[in-house]
């Protein structure tokens, strides 16, 4: 499946928003992180049965520095 | 010194600090620590999913204990400002956000129709929003009257670190609105924060005056001071000004020397 | 903080204060104790023969053990000025003086003949003299080369509260002398402490700013804050001006919203 | 000195005065000469229907052949803006407009929103719109991007007589723009307006500073002198500014007089 | 607009020139004509024995009929200003002078017991003195208490274009004595002078500002128009400034719109 | 008929904008004058065939002053 | 004798300094009092045997209140 | 005879100031020059008089620009 992460495409097996955290080593559970799926959030407990499709656009954020 | 109260949390620091821009996580630490202050703002990017990203800087200041402050830095849309506090709730569990909807990048002023727009929609959703504005008694009325938990007028552009520009409209705003006023970015140096609690601000929101400063510790701590001076100036009352001189030893009792006003 | 030296004392405040015009001396003494200033003016006046002077200034301040630095104030020709500082060196046991020669008594400005035959004058008798002047670099560059302890430039006139009138000039008498520089008068609230030392001035001497507070307590512990919070900036080295923006967050790795351009 | 162009008609004085407050029509029309101006605004109220208005402000003005400008004063939306620049259309024969749409009638700050609204519908009805707004770069730039023939950001509320508030954003919204910008409201006396035009203000609009001096024809006069002054001023391109002196007499072949350095 | 009369002369011009750095005696002789000046300083210099000095400049002012003022620029001593002040009368048959006596040469101050030294001696000696002085009240009253015809403090370093650094000093001056103030260097551009005669001044003496303009002709033009614009703004007495707005258009009469608050 | 005519109820025989004008003695044809009925603009070359209606809001309104 | 003691003058049988300051309750050896005569300091030390003469002007000064 | 002319030391046959000026081809009789001899202005009608004598230091001097 073909998927449109942080910008880059990417080629992927994972079904759920949770798989692909896992793929990409993002530690899903720790504080600071957040999931858009298509300009939508996806909340913490939902990340597990998210069902992800062709063509999403998923963004991955953090809390990181800022003025 | 009287507390400060933004929504229903009260604060003993009236000095609010960004995280970004310190040379290193350790000086951002230690000069987070010696201002004292308890509110501090962090940005929402992309996480960087090629490498682990070393630096937690969330951590540090999860850690150390303070009111963590999401901002919406970079949004140029009301769509874009609320998804990203929308995010931010949901990665940091905190419904607080300093809403910024900048114009654009050369002068990061806010663009005040998405700012009003995208306020008015996060207040609905329930998150408690203070919003960086212009210093704008009509646009800021407008933030406060809709339910915004504080307004936030620049003193000068961000990262300028020209200081207060137009104290007048900051005092005008002050006397509109009933929520805190909060002077965000413009502050240079110590002065420039203490110029702002006199004229009867709640607080002062600052970044590069300390990250960008030769000795950001150092000016953290000038910074922790000028706050407070300016704070208790302004509670005490200041004399008034008058243009002629008035002696303070007394004038009357001064011995006589002979041929003293030949 | 770097500590302040005159002549061969050493302070670790650089904060000075007058004693004159406090609501009443019990203020008096919480203010300067709360200032945490180290030194104190008094002037010299005529003792009252017909009863006794119930309030003893003097005694308060030696007990709470400052170090005492008696003025010339009110004398206009060098001639009374010397003898008032030789009544000063007998009445207190100290060769130091503020040298005041005024040239009236509506600006209270320096007469600067005067004052250089008073301070000439008084440096050959052993005097250590901190001498009000004008913010004029060339009496005060006379006054630091025929050895006064100190220069100590009006920032605006005694007991106006006009703050800081001409930086400029300030920062030229820092640059031209080598002895401390001290703003003597014109500070009127906290800021205009902390512009003086971010100047680079030495210290500050005030009198009026909180005396004639409506709280001087509270002002007292104001100004001690601004000129820590003044000479730490001036030590830290503050960023640097700029017309335009700079972000302080990060401006790569925002996330993409759909339409947010349009 | 170059001519003001606004949209398509050429102007030799950079001077508009708006005509309100005057002491009687006859110092009105003098001072108006005096001043050199050749726009003045007008206001749009109700007529009076139960007596004559003796005094027809408009007649005097056709009279003297000055370009008419009305304005939409007093309007707090934009729907009330545009319908009153459409009756001024109709009523003075002019697609002008000045386009003011105020927050509220203790600042007469303007709305933004509105402001963008309003100016936004009149530019496709062909109106030649002149919007009163914020020295606020972002909305300048919407309102000259939309369209309209010039952009006039206030020095400082209108009537206030305060000057140049912050002369820093007037020099930003001048680099970010391309259409005429002209300071509107807030100058006080002549050195506000020779200082507006110094930043490279293309013209300035003002009412009170004349028709509220003690003697409006006379600082007519004066005001058309500050304003060529501080355009051609900021034509000739000044000296640079230094902190130290540079003699302006010669320094080599001063003679030598003996002991002249004794 | 009032003439300005010195000792026993009237002038209609309140600018005096300076001849000094002109890029060549061509721009000089049309920026002289232009600004309307009647009164041109010049200093003295070692005549040039090896060759001729082709540019004559004084043969200039005299063609042009202008009032010549020599200085004493340069002159560290009474001595040495009281000795060029007399050649200057002898060279140019006038016993008017513009008395310089300064301190150093990198702040150009005058040296003030010097100066007041010199222009003691050349008031007896029948010298029409002008003497270029601090802003200090207590020198300038001195000055004009012992015949100066003139007192001439500075607004700012000579050369320096800094403006007027600190106006409430001239404004004290202004109060404190009867001949003439004119403000003798620091102006730097239009403004400036405006400024300056706002406040009361009687004249303003400038050179740099003009000589080292991009376009000095120029700015001769825009400096005639600024001292007539202060001084006209000076006489016509100003409105007053006020922290809100006062709306110029009517407030009563406006028409009604539907809907227009809702 | 009822007319609200700038702000006051005024009660009229005038059929047209022009007969109303006329009736208050506004100088029509002069410049600096112009008319709206319920918040939309009646033109000059109009005013004399506009018919007027019961409870119409007109404004009748000139230049004056103004900063 | 007669004497101008700070401003006034005064009769008096004392004859030295420390005489006329006992004669005004002055505290003599407290710290913060300074006598001067005709113009020039009388240390404290020779208080007791500074002899007053007819005419003499006396200034007795203490440290007060200062700016 | 040596003098000092505006500092330099010059060899000279002149005994006066006026034949020390048409040495030096300063034009004597016309607006804008000044002489000092030992510090004190020689005045224009005493130049053909005035004696030089060795040592003497001569100041000419002119108007020139300034400020």
């Amino acid at each position: 499946m073909k998927l449109h992460v942080n910008g880059d495409t990417v080629d992927t097996n994972a079904e759920t928003v949770q798989e692909l955290l896992r793929q990409f080593d993002v530690e899903g559970n720790g504080k600071g992180t957040a999931i858009a799926v298509n300009d939508s959030v996806v909340p913490k407990e939902n990340w597990n049965e998210y069902q992800l499709n062709e063509e999403d656009r998923i963004e991955i954020i953090r809390a990181t520095q800022g003025g | 010194m009287s507390k400060l109260t933004i929504a229903d949390k009260e604060f003993d620091s009236r000095l609010i600090l960004g995280s970004a821009r310190f040379p290193d996580p350790d000086t951002m630490r230690r000069s987070l620590k010696v201002s004292g202050t308890e509110i501090v703002t962090v940005a929402l990017r992309r996480a960087n999913l090629d490498r682990d990203d070393s630096e937690d800087i969330l951590s540090y200041l999860d850690q150390d204990d303070y009111f963590i402050l999401p901002n919406t830095a970079g949004c140029y849309t009301a769509k874009e400002a609320v998804l990203t506090a929308q995010m931010a709730r949901e990665a940091l569990g905190t419904n607080w956000v300093k809403l910024e909807v900048i114009g654009d990048d050369e002068t990061l002023f806010p663009d005040v129709p998405e700012l009003l727009k995208a306020a008015e929609q996060l207040i609905m959703e329930d998150f408690v929003v203070l919003p960086y504005a212009n210093d704008d008694p009509i646009t800021c009325k407008k933030l406060a009257d809709m339910g915004c938990a504080a307004v936030m007028p620049l003193g000068a552009p961000i990262g300028s670190g020209m200081g207060i520009r137009n104290p007048y409209n900051l005092q005008i705003i002050r006397e509109q609105v009933e929520v805190p006023v909060i002077v965000d970015a413009g502050v240079g140096t110590a002065s420039d924060a203490a110029i702002a609690m006199e004229l009867g601000m709640d607080a002062v929101l600052m970044n590069s005056a300390i990250s960008q400063a030769k000795h950001p510790v150092k000016m953290a701590e000038a910074m922790k001071l000028a706050i407070d001076a300016g704070r208790l100036a302004y509670e005490s009352g200041r004399m008034t000004r008058r243009l002629y001189a008035k002696a303070s030893s007394p004038v009357e009792g001064k011995m006589e020397v002979t041929g003293a006003n030949e």
